[in-house]
């Protein structure tokens, strides 16, 4: 029941993955892009950055849910959709080690006017920050330990709920 | 009833998954039956930050549970 | 005076270019990726999208008026480097006959966080669509005419100056 | 003083740059010697949407002019 109610308002062009491998930008982009309707694309990347939470990051390890995990993509998508005259979205998120500048996280939203296609893809990045069951454990020159919470993240959501 | 553990406290707990043949009436009940096994349970489920997820949806302590239910529980989720 | 000012706000990996030429996202995009302090990586495209104003259109014209048009893109970064820590900023803007589906602009933003990057790069194309000495006239099926401003992006800019 | 006309404005004025040996004092000043060349001028050199640029950066009517000024006038712009 939750499960049609979600697919009937994605597009059969979204597309989300979790995946191990990593991920093109540019493929990502032409997806998007292939739109004629769409004047405007917006992408975010997320990659492994060297200094977090003052520790010098050499690799991390992305534990997830599976199956939860692309649910509630698809759930944010959902979300947005409502909000928002969207095209296509693409949502991928690796899972597995990564090393230092490797790519994590590929949120990319087309649509007819650019402030639609901003805002939804903030939107789904701060979702996916706060109810996306990922886990990043790093590794760094202090040892290895998991990523804590960020405040900031849940007040991003928030100025979205209220 | 399925129950996973997934992230700092799957490792705390040193458990990913198990199964359980009673069936607590909701979440608190499932809580309280987990953290009955010994102290260090009790602890780790104790933390006012863990989340919970019924059936691959977030959710919260007062959630009911049926037989065939999947509950995981996680710190705060930080992918991205 | 003015320009050294401005210059000395400007990172030296930033980049502008008004160019009648196609450009490559995949590659802006690893000019962007390449800063190892940097989590985040915001891009905006904006493409020649079939319908406008209400009419079909076949093919776009844009104008410029030259040497400003690069001093205003740079007095835009200017202005985001004061709001937010980024990484590096690269503009690129198409003049000239540009078709269908064709590219028009990128805006890709790096910086530590992704809160950052999102409000830069959505910034610079408020004020971009608003002060930079640019002129589209659009080929439609109904034939040729100068394209009108659209109260909306006044309000947009509003919205970063109150 | 070199004077510049883009997009539309250049087209109805069918001018794209014109060398004024006069220096009138401001941009309106010189607003109102463009428009006394004909009427066709001062119609469209008087609608309020036109704005102006002097030296490459956007002005208005009260900015000062030099001998060596360039000053462009254009409609609304529409990049991006």
């Amino acid at each position: 029941m939750i499960k049609s109610e979600l697919s009937a308002n994605l597009s059969p062009n979204d597309y989300i993955s979790v995946q191990h491998d990593d991920f093109d930008l540019a493929h990502e982009y032409r997806n998007l892009a292939n739109n004629s309707q769409c004047g405007a694309v917006v992408t975010f990347c997320g990659l492994v950055r060297d200094m977090n939470q003052g520790n010098q990051v050499v690799a991390l390890e992305l534990e997830h849910y599976p199956g939860m995990t692309e649910k509630s993509l698809m759930d944010i998508i959902n979300l947005a959709r409502q909000r928002w005259q969207l095209g296509d979205v693409r949502i991928i998120h690796r899972v597995g080690k990564l090393s230092l500048n490797e790519q994590i996280v590929f949120v990319g939203v087309s649509s007819q006017h650019r402030t639609d296609a901003f805002d939804a893809c903030q939107f789904i990045m701060d979702f996916l920050k706060t109810k996306v069951p990922l886990w990043k454990k790093e590794q760094s020159t202090e040892g290895e330990y998991w990523v804590n919470a960020r405040q900031t993240d849940q007040q991003q959501v928030k100025k979205w709920i209220s | 009833m399925k129950i996973l553990f997934f992230g700092q406290l799957r490792e705390l707990l040193n458990v990913t998954e198990l199964q359980l043949d009673a069936t607590p009436s909701d979440v608190s009940a499932l809580l309280e039956h987990l953290s009955a096994q010994n102290d260090q349970w009790r602890q780790y489920l104790s933390s006012d930050s863990i989340l919970v997820a019924v059936n691959q949806t977030l959710s919260d302590k007062h959630c009911k549970l049926n037989e065939h239910d999947e509950v995981a529980f996680f710190p705060p989720v930080t992918g991205g």
